[in-house]
């Protein structure tokens, strides 16, 4: 960890929230036994730095794009836990009502703009978020999650060059966990640097350590730095999932001794261990934080529990705005 | 404002153009994105004139990459912005479909009502104008499938300076068709133009013998083909239907109860255009009125030839408008 | 060979992989192309082993790239070879719309003859899953307006393995479209499976009283709903309509014909859907044979939701069959 | 022109060709105010020197995929100028049976796989057909013509990227006009190189000037060699449209000075005057040319006057194949 060190503040709420995704995810993986949960579900185990270091820095008023794989960054943002777990139960105390699931988590009042299914759908999105923002003056910034195997779609490139032509603010963070299910980034990228990519399209660059949550919030710091000036940064943090891509995987593309090593960086472990070697934190505050969370995340559960069902008559509301073209 | 106190003479072209000038004027969130909308003026020169008065900043040229420029005029409608998002024709929009269907149709329903996506897209579409397979689509009621979206095909130079207003003003995403050959006609657009409705259809000439349910650009045909036919004692009504998203099913369906025979004439490919529906919609609520069965012209099942007879073939044509009639209204069963 | 002499038991998706593989050991061009085809085994292990038994050249995994591969696969058609091209589900296919439609399926027709485009492109379709709004369409219906393609739905383990073949000997693009939930269907595929026609609807059950078009994961609800419906003494015909374009009109007037109350049941959204173009060619070709006006069963307009009780409520199930069926065979008119 | 001087033969045929391309088209504009020709049609005039250069180095065996602006190559392939003009006239004798038109010329002899009037679609097709070359063991290559303006599409970065990837024997000719219609390179891309948009892709590439025929010439005899060895190439011609972007453009977004400017680098110009100040060519052989020329544009459309319309009960031909399966 070359990074400065963080006072106990920073460090305790780096380390709560990276522990908050993982305990509510192991929670997920429990109730998507129990059947509670059902759909795609993938999960964020292993990669809690990238949307904890990032999205730290924001304020209030800027806006994130995420994918499906989007549990960590609703959490950090500040989307409750319980509207979240309702959400996959499908019940209409959920952030998108029950309608989105595990996938399509949303929350206007944190400007979560999605949970998005389509690989690479959500980029454009970003940059349009950012024009509007730029048109009007506001200094908020817009960052757009999105996995490595997104990086060969044409949105990919489209939306990069937009960004860099019309310099909107946009900070691109690539989350390079290595595989597009179950696809290995040596089959799917010519050139298997991300952040270099960047360059072909004016894009400030860096690349990572996606284990390391300090890494990750310097880096982020000094990339929204520049994204605020109106400048669009991409930011690749490597990172690993330790999960199977969904809960449909059988994992039959990579080995278990590719995984165990990966572990060894877990970015939880990671993080408490020099923290605690630092005297920053202490057993005593992780104990706190993993009592805090085993109360949220248990709360959300009997939140979503008592949760109830949209009205089947409700069915096709929202298809269209309710409120009519004045 | 262009607006005046007296009907001005003009193209369909201008009215759309001043169309977008006065929402522009009225509203600063609105602005017009596209390929070659500046510095060229517009492909069909709809938007000449327009970087001059407003700026590069508000009429803007985008690269060619319609699935990124149709995403970021989404993104640009959830944070605030007004955007009317071109795509030159309709054959290109099939490189940003995912981005309408996936994104622009889905997001209200999908986010339970928290993002409403306030976008206008306007394209050119349809055929005529010998540009072959690749640049002869009609796809507006194919569009017609998707939830979410509304689908505005303007015909008259009123709708065509009116319904762009009114697509602003709607919370929803609007995609408006404009046949490519209407460009060219002339008209008068009302003294004061403003805002039209976008729910219902227009009868555009009363007729008690035979309904044509028609758009675009095979309005004009129609109502050409309705004065050669009146000749003969055929009074036909036509039905402008406008709107192919939602249909106004009311509109249709008191017409066919008036004349108990109808044809549907649409610029599309018959299976599976908006003719389907349209007569799937009768069958559903007007079968009991019908004295024949409905009838439909519309283009080939073919990609759209260059050579001129044969895309004349190809597409919905006075003619053919007129045979189909008289084969309607003829004593003998179909 | 994997034939044999003897039925095998088997799932659909089983099926499939045979089909696969027997087309890929009887012919050298033969390939499948695809996210995840190789490694992963398939999203939906359609192609699990397949690397391990033909190399990674031929069972080649590709970048998320719709578009490019794609059209690597109409390219590498015009070029001699026989590509199986694997969009995951047609929800991703919005990407490569464009080389779908303005390429694949134009080039015939355009260079007057000269290059035809023999593709295959199977990509999974349809809800039931809970898999949400970008991520449970059913576009094959919708598919069915583009000419130049062909448009397939196998619904039994036959046509799993048969359509494969016989959609590979096919000089023009096909397109094969494969229910989610059929992958894990049980039945046997019969001893030496082969190709099977890609021209004709099925009557996968007789009928007298009424006739229920429908295809895909809506024929096994459908036959579920007749089981119960034969209960109450009413005999409904099922036909498995098989291929959606082009339509064979001569199967469905056959049937219309005879039972004279028709319905149609699509998981694809309702209007512009192939429920609609069923409807309008019945009311062209068969219109004095019917007793009432056809019914349609379809998904509801919306985006599809997670939610289990609403995605329920939005596609067409046993209970929507059979009530629609009662409607209609009802001695009072609808 | 700093690359070998060629032998006469080799100079008189790049200068027959590029006369070919210019006299024809000539000849299309006169045949398009007479209404004789139609729709968009998108003239090559100024760009000579790129097509002949490059297809001079093609075997019969290498196949073409072009755009909507592809006379030149069509020609220099030699798609037969009467087959061209009266595929422009729309008869049944044309290459496309008259069914493409300007932007949509084929033929199967020459592996002229189209005219593709979409932007950027062409990009993919190519690659196909090079993997099927490479799949059956062929030493043929593609090579795919494409506007700069189609780099911002994704399929420009969807294909590269599958082109290095696979390594496929392709050979990307960018004809960078530096407009796309009225839109000027800077409006479009944030970075205005285009050949070194291939290194992002591991895809070779170079550059070069678009109105020198001998170097344009090199350049593809370079890349070639690369291509044919299973590699893909990417190579950028500098050039410049004489004329409006198709008979519909008023040409607001230029200033005639700047076409003024180019036209003194006129390609055919530019490599007579060259040629004949070396003495590898002389007047005589000009005149020649110009002669034979004239006489071939003359003769197309003769060809294309006399030609035949397609019975329109042919309309539905082709729509599928008439072979059915066996
Ligand atoms: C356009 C599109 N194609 C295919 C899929 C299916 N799919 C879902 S996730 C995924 C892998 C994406 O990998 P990556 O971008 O690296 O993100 P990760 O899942 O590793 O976080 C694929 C192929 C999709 N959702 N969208
Ligand atoms: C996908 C798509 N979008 C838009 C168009 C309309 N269009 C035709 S040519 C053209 C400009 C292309 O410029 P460039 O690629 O530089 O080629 P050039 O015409 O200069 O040779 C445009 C925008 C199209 N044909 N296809
Ligand atoms: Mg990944
Ligand atoms: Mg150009």
């Amino acid at each position: 960890m070359s990074t400065p060190l963080p006072d106990h503040d920073q460090a305790r709420r780096l380390l709560w929230q990276m522990v908050r995704i993982r305990r509510f995810e192991e929670k997920c993986v429990e109730m998507y036994s129990a059947q509670k949960i059902r759909g795609f579900m993938h999960l964020y185990i292993g990669e809690e730095a990238v949307a904890t270091g990032v999205i730290d820095q924001l304020l209030p008023e800027d806006a994130i794009v995420a994918t499906y794989r989007e549990h960590g960054q609703a959490l950090v943002r500040g989307v409750s836990a319980n509207s979240i777990m309702a959400e996959m139960y499908g019940k209409v105390e959920g952030c998108a009502r029950g309608r989105g699931g595990s996938m399509h988590l949303f929350d206007a009042k944190t400007r979560f703009c999605g949970g998005n299914a389509i690989v690479g759908g959500g980029l454009p999105l970003a940059i349009g978020l950012a024009l509007a923002d730029k048109m009007q003056n506001r200094k908020a910034v817009t960052v757009c999650f999105f996995g490595e195997g997104a990086v060969a779609e044409g949105e990919f490139h489209e939306t990069l060059n937009l960004a860099g032509l019309w310099q909107l603010p946009v900070l691109f963070v690539c989350e390079n966990n290595l595989y597009a299910m179950g696809t290995a980034l040596r089959y799917t990228e010519s050139k298997m640097e991300i952040a270099s990519k960047g360059d072909g399209y004016g894009v400030a660059n860096a690349v990572v350590d996606g284990m390391d949550v300090l890494a990750v919030n310097e880096a982020a710091r000094k990339a929204i730095a520049t994204t605020r000036e109106g400048k669009p940064f991409l930011l690749e943090c490597r990172t690993y999932r330790f999960r199977a891509h969904s809960m449909f995987d059988a994992e039959i593309y990579r080995s278990r001794d590719e995984v165990a090593e990966w572990k060894k960086r877990d970015p939880i472990t990671m993080f408490f261990d020099a923290m605690k070697a630092a005297k920053v934190l202490s057993d005593s505050d992780l104990e706190a934080i993993e009592t805090e969370v085993a109360k949220e995340v248990d709360e959300s559960v009997a939140f979503a529990e008592a949760g109830t069902w949209e009205p089947v008559s409700d069915l096709t509301r929202f298809v269209y705005s309710e409120v009519t073209a004045s | 404002m262009s607006t005046t106190d007296q009907p001005k003479k003009m193209t369909f072209r201008d009215a759309v153009r001043e169309g977008i000038r006065d929402a522009m004027k009225k509203d600063a969130c609105v602005f017009l994105m596209g390929e070659d909308v500046a510095h060229y003026g517009g492909c069909f020169a709809v938007s000449r004139g327009l970087l001059e008065e407003f700026g590069e900043e508000r009429i803007r040229d985008t690269p060619l990459a319609e699935s990124a420029f149709v995403g970021a005029g989404i993104g640009a409608a959830l944070g605030g912005m007004r955007p009317i998002v071109e795509i030159m024709t309709c054959n290109f929009s099939l490189l940003a479909l995912d981005q309408i269907m996936n994104t622009a149709a889905s997001l209200l329903h999908m986010s339970g009502g928290q993002f409403n996506v306030p976008i206008v897209i306007r394209m050119a579409t349809g055929g005529g104008k010998q540009l072959a397979a690749q640049h002869s689509h009609s796809l507006e009621g194919w569009y017609g499938h998707i939830p979410g979206i509304k689908v505005l095909t303007p015909a008259t130079l009123e709708d065509g300076y009116g319904m762009l207003a009114t697509a602003l003003d709607d919370p929803d995403p609007v995609l408006i068709f404009e046949n490519q050959t209407l460009y060219v006609m002339e008209g008068e657009l009302p003294a004061n133009p403003g805002p039209v409705d976008i729910s219902s259809a227009k009868v555009r000439r009363e007729g008690a013998d035979v309904t044509i349910l028609t758009y675009g650009a095979s309005l004009p045909k129609s109502i050409t083909a309705t004065a050669k036919l009146e000749e003969e004692g055929i009074h036909a009504e036509v039905v402008d239907l406008r709107v192919l998203r939602p249909l106004d099913d009311a509109t249709i369906m008191r017409s066919v109860a008036k004349t108990h025979r109808v044809l549907i004439v649409d610029e599309g490919w018959r299976s599976g255009g908006i003719s389907a529906e349209i007569n799937a919609r009768i069958m559903e609520q007007a079968f009991y009125e019908l004295d024949r069965p409905v009838q439909r012209v519309c283009a080939a099942e073919v990609p759209i030839p260059y050579a001129k007879h044969l895309e004349h073939a190809a597409l919905p044509q006075v003619e053919s408008i007129i045979a189909a009639v008289q084969n309607l209204v003829s004593s003998h069963h179909g």
